[in-house]
């Protein structure tokens, strides 16, 4: 069993509202010294035994491409474990 | 099989009895024994323990607050289906029904405010959805506390997110609502949503299950741990001690329900001779749906096979299984020989759906899981044989030897306490709430959220709905009674300004802990007037929702009893809106205007605090001024009609000349505090100069003229004893700007 | 001639156009599931608003791997127009078939009402009945409306005199105030405004049935309905 | 300068509708070796220098018990990395 761990986050040049959001809140609430948030998505696919690291790279990959990320506006980048069993 | 198993890892029977066990799961030491002695006769397992406890609790059984529904007016030659479990239909003619309904999700939303909201929108639309009503429009109505701090400010913006995402997603504009701030909600927010359906009338479906035989259909998400025994929990109330109940958290996907709701509806449009029954599983699950369902088709039993219920998660145990509330399930009962059919048109709307159980011989409800027989109780005792209780009402101690003279408003600029009075978040514009609603989806939307009651036409047809909702919990806390009433009479008085008659209402009563009599007296007694109101205005009560245990660290909310009501507009040009249109038309106010301040958003805003006796109210009056508005409206004399609320004669007209941004020049025989009175059965017109006289003859001394609308911008109102001057943007701009910027 | 309005799991605007065209517009029109994979018969294709997929990867990002979208594709290619509304838009980006993408509204909240629009190109087949520099009423109903593309895709932009729409007082965040642009070829347009929510007046305003009207003007001035 | 990378996800018992979209997607486009799916957010606080490991540890935490995860539905873990500068 593998675990791939994908992140997926805005491109720099691109605002998000969200983290700006939470940015925001967190100067109110007193935390002056946290001076900047990005904010993304975290996924975590398990993926079932039977495919080569070259070829679970390739998939995960592909995978990002179409669907997890929207190259227009984010980065990703990922990491596989290997795992025993299901998490 | 003859023997009801338990399950190991669970309490044994005996446990539950001598540990009390029941009691954490909210049954009472006199349920238990009724179970035990006079249901079952024997020692109930932990199943069937849980089983009772989802369907004995208030949200299903309604045991506290039944003798007290029984008050209620619910007659009226158009009512096609009164109160029962889902929601109430009215014939609206052309074989058309509309069907409505409110339903309360304060204590879900008080715990996890946005999950609790989007729950809240999902359960009301399953209800309508259920009778086989497609839902056309959505309102919310809403108390909170004042925001102080960045907490409070976040939670009020939880619940509006979570309302706009279910609603927007699903695609129901969300057309109206109301929304209130008192510190009497601190800790205890209320959230209620009400939702519209419309129907043909000869596409009827009850929540039934006949005919031994038939099988039982589980639709939509699978069964997860989340809100288990949420109907129990919604019965307890809060209090500083008791944060470990706050785990039932569910969370709403609008995407699923979509799809469930347009497969239900082709299953029942175009399948309906293979459909015995339909409910949705709401409070209290899988037990509550399927047990209403057998025990109103009467005289069979059923037995379900817990294997075969859809699951989330892993080693889910029966009382898991039963009273999970996991959001967009429904339960169908299908004729025998017509499942298949059935289950493929949940296939093709990509829907799960799944047979579970089949209606059987005799009266028992059965359940197998894991091969084993978990629990056996006969059905009529889970469904209908809940315990009722009449409960004690004495006046509460607030209201004896009360102060029976009226508040003094003490005013020495009018027009600075006008701007204070538009800067209330009572009073101010919601516009930031409802600007996050989509209101147009389904293009039918007339009359969209700003002004008295919603608009929604009937494609196709020349008329049209209103929709609103009302209630104001200052008033019932001073007189329950006439507060009721006043809550039934205010809503009406927004249906009737905007060109319709009233139809019929919905509520939900919204109440402290009714085992504390002076918190059942507030209960039966608006009850009561809610229901004088209702005959009066032949607006029959079809539907509703109970709410109790409002109450944190012992303290109650203001008796709060939400009235959703619907109103038919026989002719879309009778639609009216309360925005002045024209200069020079003649502006009137009709009906007397009388001291109306106990309980006044003035003696609020200037004493912190509301108190004294309220102020009266003559329903036949109402009435009378009511019929005299909707006259002038069917005779086409109006170009625009505002009924006078919260904040008085002042505020309405103020509130009339933003929409066009058109100012106003008066004279009033009446005092600046006069301006401020909330004294019922009154409405801001204005009538184009040529239907003046025509329109004077009408009302004859029941409305007063006070000027004419003037197009240069500025609110100039003339008192006996000062007056009010004040540019209308100037006045929007406070209006509109103060509930964004006590939320930012 | 003959509209397509396609309908994904999740849509919910799709009766709106399709009352809009028959009742209004007065064309012929059929909805299409997402499940068919052919086009074959009509005239001009219109991808409603909602929230397909639930919207809960990125708004459109599911739908673009619909059965439908080969065939949207190819029909795209002909040249024949094809309209995406606000989810609508969404897909298209999506799919490729538009430049940029949208992204959440600066407020990071829902939007509905309605806001004024310039008309910034009334040469195109779906704003011909307007005229140039018009202003329109027309609502918006979004959360994510908030249009992006880099500097060098709003070049082309421009320079191809791509963008249709433009909001008066952007109320997302839109780059360049962008509220619709189309394709290169200009047979594909995407806006995040809801035309079909304005084709009667008693609705507010009927400033929306032009983009429609333009539609089948331009079908019907090519003499010959595509085949 | 801190890094502080913070996880948070949904509770096991809680229905992730978006993970589930996606999984489902998956599926349909035939990646069938995909047998879980989890969807969370992943947040990048960067932090200014002057406060011990321990300070750091309990700001995170209370960040993220107040403002980043519901504790109602949500779990979080994260992890603290040294940067030089500004990432
Ligand atoms: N929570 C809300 N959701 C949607 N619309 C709201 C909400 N609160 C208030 N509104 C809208 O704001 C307008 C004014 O509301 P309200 O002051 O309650 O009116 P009234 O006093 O005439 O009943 C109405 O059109 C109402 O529908
Ligand atoms: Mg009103």
């Amino acid at each position: 069993m593998a675990l791939a761990k994908v992140y997926v986050n805005y491109k720099k040049s691109i605002l998000n509202p969200e983290a700006e959001a939470v940015h925001k809140a967190l100067k109110r609430l007193g935390y002056s010294d946290v001076e900047d948030v990005k904010l993304g998505k975290y996924f975590e696919l398990t993926v079932a035994d039977g495919k080569t690291k070259a070829e679970l790279d390739a998939e995960i990959n592909e995978i990002c491409d179409k669907l997890l990320a929207n190259y227009n506006m984010e980065n990703y980048h990922y990491e596989i474990v290997e795992t025993e069993a299901a998490q | 099989m003859n023997s009801v198993m338990d399950q190991t890892t669970e309490a044994t029977p005996e446990q539950i009895r001598d540990n009390k066990l029941y009691q954490s799961m909210g049954l009472t030491d006199h349920e238990y024994g009724l179970i035990k002695d006079d249901v079952l006769h024997r020692l109930p397992n932990y199943t069937e323990v849980g089983l009772f406890s989802g369907m004995w609790s208030e949200h299903c059984s309604y045991k506290n607050s039944k003798p007290v529904l029984k008050k209620f007016f619910t007659k009226g030659k158009h009512v096609v289906k009164g109160p029962g479990e889902g929601a109430g239909i009215i014939d609206i003619g052309d074989n058309q029904g509309v069907v409505f309904k409110a339903e309360s999700h304060n204590h879900p939303s008080a715990v996890e405010p946005f999950q609790g909201a989007t729950t809240g929108v999902g359960g009301i639309l399953r209800d309508i959805f259920s009778m086989g009503a497609r839902p056309i429009a959505s309102m919310d109505s809403l108390r909170f506390a004042e925001p102080k701090t960045d907490a409070d400010k976040y939670f009020i913006q939880q619940i509006v997110a979570g309302i706009s995402a279910y609603g927007n997603c699903i695609g129901i504009p969300t057309v109206g609502g109301d929304t209130a701030f008192d510190d009497a909600y601190a800790h205890n927010p209320l959230v209620n949503v009400m939702s519209v359906g419309l129907m043909d009338l000869d596409k009827i479906e009850v929540g039934a299950a006949a005919g031994v035989g038939n099988s039982i259909i589980y639709v939509g998400h699978k069964t997860g741990r989340d809100g288990i025994n949420g109907a129990s929990f919604a019965s307890f109330q809060f209090d500083s001690e008791h944060e470990s109940q706050r785990s039932a958290v569910q969370v709403g996907d609008p995407f699923e329900e979509k799809l469930v709701m347009e497969a239900c509806l082709d299953v029942i449009n175009n399948h309906s001779d293979a459909l015995v029954g339909i409910q949705d599983m709401g409070a209290a699950g899988l037990v509550s749906s399927s047990a209403e369902m057998g025990s109103k088709a009467g005289g069979n039993g059923m037995e379900l096979n817990l294997d075969l219920v859809p699951q989330r998660e892993a080693g889910m145990s029966a009382f898991e299984l039963m009273l999970s509330e996991s959001q967009e399930r429904m339960l169908l009962c299908v004729k025998a020989g017509h499942e298949d059919e059935v289950l493929k048109v949940f296939a093709d709307h990509g829907v799960n759906a799944v047979v579970i159980g089949h209606v059987t011989e005799g009266h028992n409800y059965k359940l197998m899981h894991h091969g084993k027989l978990v629990a056996d109780v006969p059905v009529d005792s889970l469904a209908s044989q809940a315990p009722v209780y009449h409960r004690e009402s004495e006046m509460p101690e607030h209201l004896k030897n009360v102060d029976t003279n009226q508040y003094q408003p003490k005013i020495t600029n009018p027009t600075e306490t006008l701007k204070e009075m538009l800067s209330q978040l009572t009073i101010a514009s919601k516009e930031s709430i409802y600007e996050t609603y989509d209101t147009q989806v389904q293009t039918n939307t007339i009359v969209a959220p700003g002004s008295d009651a919603a608009v929604v036409r009937v494609r196709h047809y020349d008329k049209a709905l209103a929709i609103t909702t009302d209630v104001n919990g200052r008033y019932l806390y001073l007189n329950p009674r006439e507060g009721g009433a006043m809550a039934v009479a205010e809503a009406a008085r927004n249906i009737v300004a905007s060109g319709a008659v009233p139809l019929g209402i919905t509520d939900c009563l919204n109440f402290g802990n009714p085992e504390k009599p002076d918190q059942f007296y507030e209960l039966d007694q608006a009850v009561m007037g809610m229901t004088e109101a209702c005959e009066k205005f032949e607006a029959p009560v079809i539907s509703g929702n109970v709410s109790l245990n409002n109450e944190y660290d012992n303290i109650p909310i203001y008796p709060t009893p939400m009235v959703g009501m619907v109103g038919l507009i026989k002719g879309l040009d009778h639609i009216t809106t309360q925005d002045f249109k024209h200069a020079d038309d003649v502006v009137y106010v009709v009906g007397k205007t009388e001291p109306g301040f106990n309980g006044s958003q003035i003696q609020k805003m200037q004493t912190g605090q509301i108190s004294g006796k309220l102020f009266d109210f003559d329903l036949d009056y109402e009435v009378k001024i009511q019929k005299l508005v909707t006259a002038a409206i069917q005779q086409k004399l109006l170009n625009s009609a505002h009924d006078i609320s919260e904040g008085g004669l002042i505020t309405a007209i103020a509130e009339s000349t933003f929409g066009n941004q058109l100012g106003v020049d008066l004279t009033a025989d009446l005092t600046v505090a006069d301006f401020f009175s909330e004294s019922q059965s009154r409405f801001i017109v204005s009538v184009p100069q040529e239907k003046q006289a025509e329109f004077e003859q009408l009302v004859g001394n029941d409305a007063q003229k006070l000027g004419k609308v003037v197009d240069d911008n500025h609110l100039f109102v003339q008192a006996n004893d000062g007056y009010f001057d004040l540019d209308v943007d100037k006045a929007f701009g406070i209006w509109k700007g103060a509930l964004p910027c006590r939320l930012k | 001639m003959k509209f397509a309005v396609l309908a994904f799991p999740g849509s919910n605007c799709e009766m709106d156009l399709y009352n809009a065209i028959k009742d209004i517009i007065k064309e012929d029109v059929e909805l299409v599931s997402y499940k068919h994979d052919s086009l074959a018969g009509f005239d001009a294709v219109l991808i409603p608003g909602g929230f397909s997929y639930g919207d809960y990867l990125r708004s459109g990002a599911i739908a673009r791997f619909s059965p439908i979208i080969p065939a949207l594709q190819d029909f795209a290619k002909s040249g024949k127009p094809v309209l995406g509304i606000c989810n609508g838009f969404q897909i298209l980006t999506e799919a490729g078939l538009l430049p940029g993408s949208l992204q959440k509204n600066v407020s990071a909240k829902f939007i509905c009402k309605t806001e004024p629009l310039v008309v910034n190109n009334n040469h195109s087949m779906f704003s011909s009945e307007y005229k140039a520099g018009q202003l329109i009423d027309l609502p918006i109903a979004h959360g994510d409306g908030n249009y992006y593309c880099d500097q060098a895709t709003l070049r082309d932009l421009v320079a191809n005199d791509q963008i249709v729409f433009k909001y008066q007082n952007n109320p997302n965040g839109s780059v360049d105030n962008i509220a619709g642009i189309t394709n290169k070829q200009g047979n594909v347009l995407g806006m995040m405004p809801h035309p079909e929510r304005a084709v009667e007046a008693v609705l507010g305003s009927d400033d929306g049935k032009g983009v429609f009207q333009s539609i089948v003007n331009h079908i019907k001035s090519r003499g010959v309905i595509y085949e």
